[in-house]
């Protein structure tokens, strides 16, 4: 994962802080401006919902599978919906292949946990014979190349696929679960929007660049619903927040999201 | 909860469960805490600063901070498979970040500090009793650090916002807003948040984490004072975070 | 594991072997004395059973969970009983954490054959419906610090766990398990107490400390049950032992193992 | 096949699947190249020659190349698990032995050179459009380079010897041969085969799996003029595989 | 894996490809000459099916199980035939104890496919009820010594096996799988023979030693069946061939591959 | 065992089964040996003294030993996982502490010497036959030995204590107990015990395991001297353990 893993020399260190210190940014961005998000639906053809999304040069493909599976014992009525991202070793030059690492551990559960919480999808409908057989929808993450905020990227290629999937129906007969060939959108409700800050030299910056995570103390993930409700969160790295910087994250969540909702649901003819 | 506001186990909204601790308890560790929270059972080691392994990865300008939080296979209901899974690791990675601002790592380079947190019985709020327990360990272990860091939760529960959620109200809740912070120096080093907020009740959480967690702190420094002052008690609870660093 | 895995410095090592070679331990014990034994039960309420053992400065808590399960197929009609151990890296500067290596597999695996082979439990009792439903027992223990003997101090926090704990009554209605809510204790049929000796440089020890461990040529840990036979044994170390040795040893075993045996009853209400 | 000897997805025997190839796709990497390849869309990355881990593997006198192939969860029509296979496995050795010939290894001693194969969506023949992609990669990297690799693959269907199996073919064809070659070396750098062939057979597919092979290598050609000669396209297209090396 | 895990002496490399410019092996044998080949069935009791096999210095020992299991959900009217190979450790001085490496899991699909691609076994006549229970064949080889060509010694050993091998008979009898107690040969269709030639600076050998392994540039396995087609190949190795040298290969294994399958067939008492 | 006091198998009670061994089987290792006893067949073969992996491990003052006891999936009833079970790594551990007792390492300082147990076919038994042959196979080797290592187990069978069971005796008998010992140093090195014994029986178990394993010694000296004195047979058999060395 990209924080620290590679030196930003002092002088870009000292140059980036210094700028921040008056307000701007090196590549010129406002301190809450997104950078350039292009999202592309359905290219996966072989997957049930698929996303790209490039956010400034960081690049992800989301794939959505559904299938029929069983449900865990102590959820015998609700469907699964499981969340896994892996960061590919060709998406930096630092990385090496591997199990997972810490790092990859938090991206996916706090974007599987970013999509859980807000109920996005209505779990309790993706039932078969309750406790027997439930629909498994799977969403695979592939970060492709790696500059900077992952967790939005990701958080958005997931959300996109979701909105453009679709489901077999399944049906049962003779206690057998048959796949009747017909096809039904996924029952999404609500589309949950992740935005993160990064506090450097104690400047927030939305949506940070690799080369401002380098350099930043802390990182605050903050996810909005549909209503500007806030849905998950999560604080990253060895730094601290007061709590004043972290209710003007939140302002900015509630703000960006608004804007990179309506973009989403457009690009997954949601709108 | 009923209609005077009383939680299901007899609480106020702003009340915390009965809360234990006692400093060096691990006889083997550098510094260590035993924290009784509700029902959590859980105790933190630290070692260090000792030896960097592998050699490869210390840092040439400050320590190693290592953590790694886990529940013993008979802390929860459902017997747990020992082998770490993804949630232990990602909580370990928070509760070390949640502690790393306090350190003066800098004062220690080319070294490892470990933090074990052993969760030996789990209730709600495990990981934020463990970053409380462990900044005792590693204050106990003589770590010199700018200030504690306490851990408390709040959650939402019937639409309202509550201080310190056991496991039945963690389940049943609809919010649960692990947090942890730096009591002098106002520093927020944990956010975690599930379920849905307002961005009032948000407000509002983050000003009642901050509250229960004062009261968590004072507990804090009575457990230090007992160990170290051998006849202290809560009644001679005087001290500030600022003697962490003699002790 | 505790053995060698720190240097005691020569002196210190001299020193041990000089006072053993006139009778004494640099604890003031006796050879075949044990260090003080703490027991305390009832610890860990979520567990079915629970023990915390403290032999000089090596702590023990080990946890019982019973619950439904399946039985292996080659034993349909008996109960699940199995034995976990994990030191805990946090019980000695030395360790570190990771898969369990041999030692720690060693540890776990004696101390399940002392508490199978003497038949402690009796697993026939332990089924629900032959060949689908039995009671699950697991024993897990966590080494919480470590001072030497692992092998006795993981064992009576085993027995004693299994002595103190309660199995939930199920029943098989229209061929599903059900919990009726009833708790029942776990039939314990005997005692079995492990025993472990140090050889050191020929002279024989008793529940031997981690700076006696870390110079001992061999250990044998030798299990006995309540008509004082033999029931379990296990020699370690990359020494050896003189026939006459081994039978001191078993008698040493026997006669120790009346008296703690008689301790751990007390302790766990089964006097 | 129907008795024109057309094919259930509308091609004769000796025809090639859509084919379409882009350099440079991924900004992080030195090298790097997108194919789709009937459904296959396949990304190759190589980064190189960069420092050796494990330091003690390295290699006095030349470079070592490494190679993963990899299969996203999505990329099948059941979903994989993304730990890699043994399957996987296997092919990452093949296509690297198959790369291996022509790369001036020894130009890059004690550094690593590796390759990143990963299957976005998997059709036929996914391993030779993944040296196909490769090659280019590495010609992307400005890895000195003898000639391109160029990979294809026959089959047997219908008791015939066709071009370019597609994913159903494969499954219901009655024989497969991955082939892969340096073009104008006429070296075969793999070879696999699954199925029955006669000794005839086996050497009509030898031949027909060059003569698909060269129309790949045309579109190769091109992809590469496309990105290093910003206004080339096919109809430019008269290098040959000495000038990768300037590339 | 031998190939290049040792230095062979430039020196001695240079005398191997000087025999060879000659057309001489520094063994004394032709090009396309096999060693000797030594075929010993029925070694393991245990085993439904066992055979030793030497060739030259290289020894394989192949175990063949046979029992009933679950079919794979997409192949429910099929037996299980699956291959393993474990190259142990013991079996040359370069070797560590783990898991498998590229090498040997080349090498195990390689011999799997061999043996499964030729039909050598009807699986679907392996079938107790359909999607539901099947019998399962697994075939084990442990190499005992490595001198070259792992690939030829480890197939001859599974085809030597499989030909020797007893099913026990299973039936259903109210929808359970029970064990008849009597004895049926494995249903075997064709005998594959795998064929490895290596690259040695352009001249191609048969069947190499480690020594020529440490050399070679390239190596081809090609398998044939019983009426001389080609059932399976496999290039392996960071070089190459010339179409013409594989066109060679092809033939020299039709008709090596000739004379391999009439010694195994007597061997297993097939002939 | 019937009113005569004939075992299942056909054996009096103090009767070891059919025993058969042969030195230097495995051509790549420094020593070996295979072992045929009942019906296990094992091969035990030795690697070193050579460089230690990974180097830091290595000891200043002697070899590192090391030791793989392994059961190949078909040796079984039920073909086995050939992973290593928790029971392939303790009988590892304790075959290498049975046979370290009997090996000068000290002459081999910063060496490993690797010893490899491959059980090819399992009966009751198999640990120790496995040191029986790993003791040679050491001899073999050339590694410097103070005695040989002798394996022989005793058990418990209807009541009565009887020598080296086989597999149906261990499954249906009361009692099992591995044991090795250096015959001419009179030093135990292995002990294992599952069951219930007796003081008294113990004591005439430990008995019986030395008069059994002293038949066992006497094998081995003659499959050694069948190695290396050609001509060697039982009848020449006059050597002590002390030759060892020279061997």
């Amino acid at each position: 994962m990209p924080a620290k893993s590679f030196v930003v020399e002092t002088i870009k260190r000292n140059q980036i802080v210094e700028l921040l210190s008056k307000g701007k940014r090196s590549d010129g961005r406002g301190l809450s401006e997104l950078r350039k998000l292009e999202i592309k639906t359905h290219v996966i053809e072989k997957a049930n919902g698929s996303a790209m999304v490039k956010l400034g040069n960081t690049e992800v493909l989301a794939g959505v599978k559904i299938d029929k599976g069983t449900p865990f014992p102590d959820t015998p009525n609700k469907g699964l919906l499981i969340v896994g991202a892996e960061v590919l070793p060709m998406a930096a030059s630092y990385l090496e292949a591997g199990p997972p690492d810490e790092s990859a551990i938090e991206l996916a559960r706090v974007v599987d946990r970013g999509v859980r919480e807000s109920e996005m999808i209505d779990v309790s409908s993706l039932v078969i014979k309750e406790g027997k057989w439930v629909y498994s929808v799977f969403v695979d993450v592939n970060i492709l190349n790696v500059d900077g905020n992952l967790f939005d990227a990701t958080s958005y290629a997931v959300v996109s696929a979701l909105l453009t999937a679709w489901m077999p129906k399944f049906v049962l007969e003779n206690d057998v679960v048959k796949n009747t060939g017909e096809k039904m959108p996924l029952p999404v409700h609500k589309v949950p929007i992740s935005v993160t800050i990064a506090n450097i030299n104690n400047t927030l910056v939305l949506d940070p660049t690799e080369e401002e995570e380098a350099i930043m103390d802390a990182r605050i993930t903050l996810d909005t619903d549909d209503d500007g409700n806030l849905c998950a969160g999560q604080k990253g790295e060895p730094g601290s927040f007061t709590p004043e910087q972290i209710i003007t994250a939140a302002e900015w969540s509630i703000a960006r999201g608004k804007e990179i909702r309506q973009q989403i649901k457009e690009a997954a003819g949601h709108a | 909860m009923d209609e005077n506001g009383i939680r299901t186990d007899g609480r106020r909204w702003d009340e915390l469960r009965p809360l234990k601790i006692e400093v060096g308890v691990v006889k083997n560790a550098d510094g260590s805490a035993l924290i009784e929270w509700g029902k959590n059972k859980i105790i933190a080691a630290v070692y260090g600063p000792k030896e960097m392994h592998p050699k490869h990865l210390e840092l040439a300008d400050r320590a190693f901070l290592k953590c790694r939080y886990h529940m013993a296979p008979f802390s929860v209901d459902e017997r747990k498979n020992p082998a770490p899974s993804r949630r232990e690791i990602e909580i370990s990675k928070v509760i070390r970040e949640a502690l790393q601002p306090a350190l003066f790592l800098e004062d220690y380079p080319r070294t490892a500090i470990q933090i074990y947190v052993e969760v030996l019985q789990s209730d709600g709020g495990s990981r934020v009793a463990g970053i409380t327990a462990s900044a005792l360990a590693l204050a106990d272990a003589g770590i010199n650090m700018r200030d504690l860091v306490v851990g408390c939760a709040v959650g939402k529960v019937d639409g309202k916002i509550v201080l310190d959620l056991n496991d039945t109200e963690d389940k049943e809740g609809s919010g649960d807003l692990p947090y942890a912070f730096m009591p002098n120096l106002n520093q927020v080093t944990l956010l975690q948040m599930d379920g849905l907020f307002t961005f009032d009740e948000f407000k509002q959480a983050l000003e009642l984490a901050k509250v229960g967690g004062m009261k968590v702190y004072k507990l804090q420094r009575e457990a230090l004072l007992r160990k170290y002052f051998s006849g202290g008690g809560p009644e001679t609870s005087t001290g500030s975070a600022e003697m962490m660093e003699e002790a």
